[in-house]
């Protein structure tokens, strides 16, 4: 059994109006920041995980999909790494 | 006392803290649009109100902090004039610098409107002088994000040179030390949570904000 | 032909049944082009042209000294004096709110907001009316988290109290939920606003967010059945932004104050095209638009998705003559996207170019005037059986302490607090009733001394086992709500909340139910001034259609004339006498 | 010039309370994922910038420590890298 750190990323499909990062971008180009263009705001989620890596992985995949985003108007991905003792700490 | 109310797109609680202005300080208060670059002609007290501004969007009082009026409102701050933010405008305060620390969500995550009460912590300040120390009031409360964090030796600051000025009684939120208003190091400027210009008429249930704006006109005089 | 064939032959796709498509070609004198079919669906469909349900209309009285603005346009308006009128309205968003509770009822919030404003009405109270199933289970607790949620979010942040509501539960909504929130505006006489074209060379500008490819065909949708094929739906999500709302409400106003609009309305369901379309009709004028013009949100986007997109927090406005210029600065401030799209023609067609061509060009009357159906109803036997239950056998339980206290525990009776404690219903300062201190609102209106009271209330088990007796008491008991606060009742809105009109058994309980409401309204003087209609509500379990209780949802308006007076439920003190009044 | 997309992530510094991360990692406990442990809800913001790489990594990180978070309780970190012609859309 061992310890794994996962890293998820939740955006909003790329179709769906992201109210936030059209805010953050005009008050950007009204702080002297015009060349900045395209924001878009999402969720960044890390997690500890115990477990073999293959179950692990299912299980992210499935914690990913089911819980942590709304497939309805999301999309995520996720990404895993294995930890050694006491590295888990800290990003 | 002649008050500028500073208006952000979103603001919410412009049309209500004016309302209050009118009735407790001075027939004369007025909105000031957040891209102007200077406060009215003798402006005594900035009011940041309540609401939304810029939706909240990315963290509250965020982009609303770092609009052109506020350049203008830290050099009314840095001249000793008065500052007064509730909610968002607390928000703001934090955001800009004007005030230490950080509002995050709210401990369970939920928007809460509710009347708290309030321990009046310190009746030194320019905001609190009608008042009697330790004083219970009831001022409700209305926002998502108002628990107050601020490392620990900010905090410890603040307790040591009692610049915490209101108490929940009931902590709703999570703040640290049950933190529901705090005063600049001058005393000048305020930011709390609770909305007292909600409770300066009896027909809206409570009228235990009036006494800060009676404090603020009774400060102007004896200075 | 083949391609007119092919057309005919999925015209369902456009929520057109076949006859319907027939109809359109001979009122046309030709095969209409793909756009057009889903243009004349989406104006014909429940949501746009009430084609089952505003046959029935007529039976409702609509007239009275206090009524500003009856039904037709987005908000009734009564007079409360003083110079004074309260803009209001109930609109549903039962469908959406199942797909995606968060978005849908937040949603729902900003759409009936715009109804309001659109009117020159300032939002001043929200009421939201809520129905889910069994309280027990997870996807109950998931969408009333869900709905909470959204309408807190969208509500709060646009800085509009939600003042009152209701909740409750009953296994038929288990998997179609209602959500209808109720709002209401306050404006002067003189700045009432019309959805109209008004006259020839006017121009008609767009305001507000771009145009996206979300929510689209969702006014097919909302009047389609609920079912399993919804999951594929699901990318017909739209996303609300408060924040916009509240600068297009800002501008909105600011624009009608200044006295340089002619006609103002919201884009609602079936988006540009419902909108644009109604308004033309109401000046008895064609008009012509440019596809091209359109803000976009994304590259590539075809004229369907155009017309009929429903990307939230967009407005049409059509300037007084003279000033588009004073119009269009004023606008500027709010930096809203704004642009001028089209104008008003002699003629009396509906005219859409893109890239050049014509690319519909439809009579607006064919297009307002969706047909017609009369159905009939019959009573369904089982409910027959249910309401005349000899209930005489029933024993009275032993222990009527413990019914009670059983009873207080439903989460229909139950407190409602931590709901209504998750909506700012203090926000501008006017809530003098709040939640849970009595059973309707009461807001002060600043600068006079009066007061406006609102509820809303249906009890649907009771329209199941009586329609007309049901809903002719949901209108008393919201009037008896209003007078408990001590205010006179002015007028209602209803949200007529039902099952698939085929089946005659749901059409017994809708027309039965209009006509307890208005006979109910006649006798408590209490005209209606709008309404709102949400049918196909139902699921399919297994190979069974089960529809909703039947719902009339019924919103309710007073005024106090010295909000001072008003009354709250809480016993105010030792010693004081109870009287039972009525029977 | 040239353009570049950017990733920021912001996070609630270790020693703050994380109520969104508590309440995630206690609702994927009663779903039956009591291995998981740690959770943590940040932000993940996705922006475009144009200009010369020095100006926009100097930009970037004002952006990032003075707009995108706030350093009384966030950290944030960012991660840039230069797109080619149309590959700019989509990600
Ligand atoms: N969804 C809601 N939103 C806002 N207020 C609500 C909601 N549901 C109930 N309320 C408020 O809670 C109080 C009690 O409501 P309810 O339980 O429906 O009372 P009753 O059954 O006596 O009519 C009322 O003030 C009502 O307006």
């Amino acid at each position: 059994m061992s310890t794994f750190k996962a890293k998820v990323f939740v955006t909003l499909k790329p179709s769906i109006l992201d109210p936030q990062g059209r805010t953050v971008e005009r008050a950007l180009s009204h702080l002297d920041h015009g060349n900045v263009s395209g924001v878009r705001v999402g969720k960044y989620i890390e997690l500890t995980l115990s477990g073999s890596r293959a179950e692990v992985e299912a299980q992210l995949k499935d914690i990913t999909e089911n819980v942590l985003s709304n497939p309805v108007m999301e999309d995520a991905r996720w990404e895993l790494s294995e930890q050694q003792g006491e590295e888990l700490v800290g990003a | 006392m002649k008050t500028a109310v500073i208006q952000f797109p979103g603001s919410n609680c412009d049309g209500d803290a004016l309302h209050a202005a009118q009735l407790l300080l001075d027939q004369g208060a007025q909105f000031v649009w957040h891209t102007e670059a200077g406060l009215p002609q003798g402006t005594e007290l900035v009011f940041l109100p309540g609401g939304f501004s810029y939706g909240d969007h990315l963290r509250s009082g965020a982009i609303a902090a770092r609009s052109p009026i506020m350049q203008a409102v830290k050099a009314h701050a840095e001249r000793g004039g008065f500052v007064l933010g509730v909610c968002n405008g607390f928000q703001v305060l934090t955001e800009s610098g004007l005030l230490p620390g950080a509002l995050s969500r709210n401990r369970d995550l939920h928007f809460l409107c509710r009347p708290v009460h309030l321990r009046v912590e310190n009746t030194g300040t320019a905001f609190t002088g009608t008042y009697t120390k330790g004083q219970v009031i009831e001022v409700p409360i209305a926002h998502g994000e108002g628990n107050y964090y601020a490392d620990p030796e900010t905090v410890a600051r603040l307790e040591g040179e009692g610049q915490v000025v209101f108490r929940y009684v009931d902590n709703p939120n999570g703040s640290l030390n049950d933190i529901a208003g705090i005063v600049s190091e001058r005393g000048n400027v305020l930011g709390m949570m609770p909305h007292p210009e909600r409770a300066v008429e009896a027909l809206l249930g409570s009228e235990d904000g009036r006494g800060l704006f009676d404090s603020l006109k009774g400060a102007l005089v004896s200075r | 032909m083949t391609q007119a064939a092919t057309l005919r032959d999925r015209a369902g796709t456009f929520g057109l049944s076949t006859e319907e498509f027939d109809l359109l070609v001979t009122r046309i004198g030709r095969e209409p082009n793909a756009l057009e079919a889903a243009i004349v669906g989406a104006m014909w469909s429940e949501h746009c042209g009430y084609k089952n349900s505003r046959p029935l209309f007529r039976h409702f009285p609509t007239t009275g000294p206090q009524v500003l603005q009856g039904p037709g346009e987005n908000a009734g308006v009564v007079d409360i004096g003083d110079g004074w009128g309260v803009a209001f309205k109930m609109e549903s968003h039962n469908h959406p709110s199942a797909v995606e509770p968060v978005q849908g009822a937040a949603t729902g919030v900003g759409g009936i907001l715009r109804d309001i404003f659109a009117m020159g009405a300032r939002p001043f109270a929200v009421l939201d009316s809520l129905r889910f199933g069994n309280p027990d289970s997870p996807r109950t607790r998931f969408l009333l988290n869900g709905v909470v949620e959204g309408i807190a979010h969208y509500g709060n942040a646009i800085g509009v109290p939600t003042v009152g509501g209701e909740v409750t539960f009953h296994p038929s909504y288990q998997e179609n939920p209602l959500v209808n929130v109720m709002a209401l505006g306050l404006l002067r006489h003189e700045d009432l606003a019309k959805g109209t074209m008004g006259e020839v060379g006017n121009t008609i500008v767009y305001v507000g967010s771009k145009t996206g490819r979300d929510g689209l065909g969702g006014a097919v949708f909302a009047s389609a059945d609920l079912s399993n094929a919804s999951q594929a739906d699901r990318p017909a999500v739209q996303v609300g932004d408060p924040f916009m709302e509240k600068l297009l409400l800002e501008a909105t106003l600011e624009a009608i104050q200044a006295g340089v609009v002619a006609g103002v309305q919201d884009m609602g369901a079936a988006g540009l095209v419902s909108s644009t379309c109604e308004m033309a009709y109401r000046a008895g004028l064609g008009i012509t638009m440019d596809l091209d013009l359109v803000p976009t949100r994304e590259d590539g986007m075809v004229p369907m998705e155009l017309c009929l997109s429903e990307s939230q927090e967009r407005m049409i406005l059509v300037p007084v003559p003279g000033k588009e210029q004073e119009l269009l600065d004023l606008l500027a401030k709010w930096e809203l996207d704004v642009v001028t799209i089209g104008q008003v023609e002699g003629h009396t067609n509906y005219r859409l170019t893109w890239r050049g061509e014509v690319v519909c060009d439809l009579p607006v009357d064919l297009l307002n005037e969706a047909p017609k159906y009369t159905r009939e109803g019959i009573e369904s036997e089982e409910i027959r059986a249910k309401r005349e239950r000899d209930l005489s056998g029933v024993p009275v339980p032993g222990d009527l302490g413990a019914v009670l206290t059983d009873l207080l525990a439903h989460p229909t009776i139950a407190s409602k607090r931590p709901i209504y404690q998750r909506f700012d219903h203090q926000v501008m300062t006017n809530t003098v009733v709040v939640p849970g201190a009595a059973d309707a609102a009461v807001m002060r209106v600043k600068g006079s001394g009066m007061g406006v009271a609102a509820t809303s209330d249906c009890n649907p088990r009771f329209v199941y086992l009586d329609p007309y007796a049901g809903a002719a008491a949901a209108v008393a008991e919201a009037a008896r709500n209003l007078a408990c606060v001590g205010a006179t009742p002015l007028a209602i809105t209803d949200n007529l909340n039902f099952g698939n009109p085929h089946r005659p058994e749901v059409y017994y309980q809708l027309e039965r139910a209009v006509h307890g409401i208005a006979d109910a309204c006649r006798h408590l003087n209490t005209p209606v001034t709008g309404g709102n209609v949400s049918l196909y509500n139902q699921y399919t379990e297994g190979d069974e259609r089960v529809a909703i209780h039947p719902t009339p949802t019924i919103g309710m308006v007073g005024v106090l004339p010295d909000v001072t007076k008003r009354a709250t439920m809480d016993l105010k003190g030792e010693g004081h006498t109870l009287y039972l009044i009525g029977e």
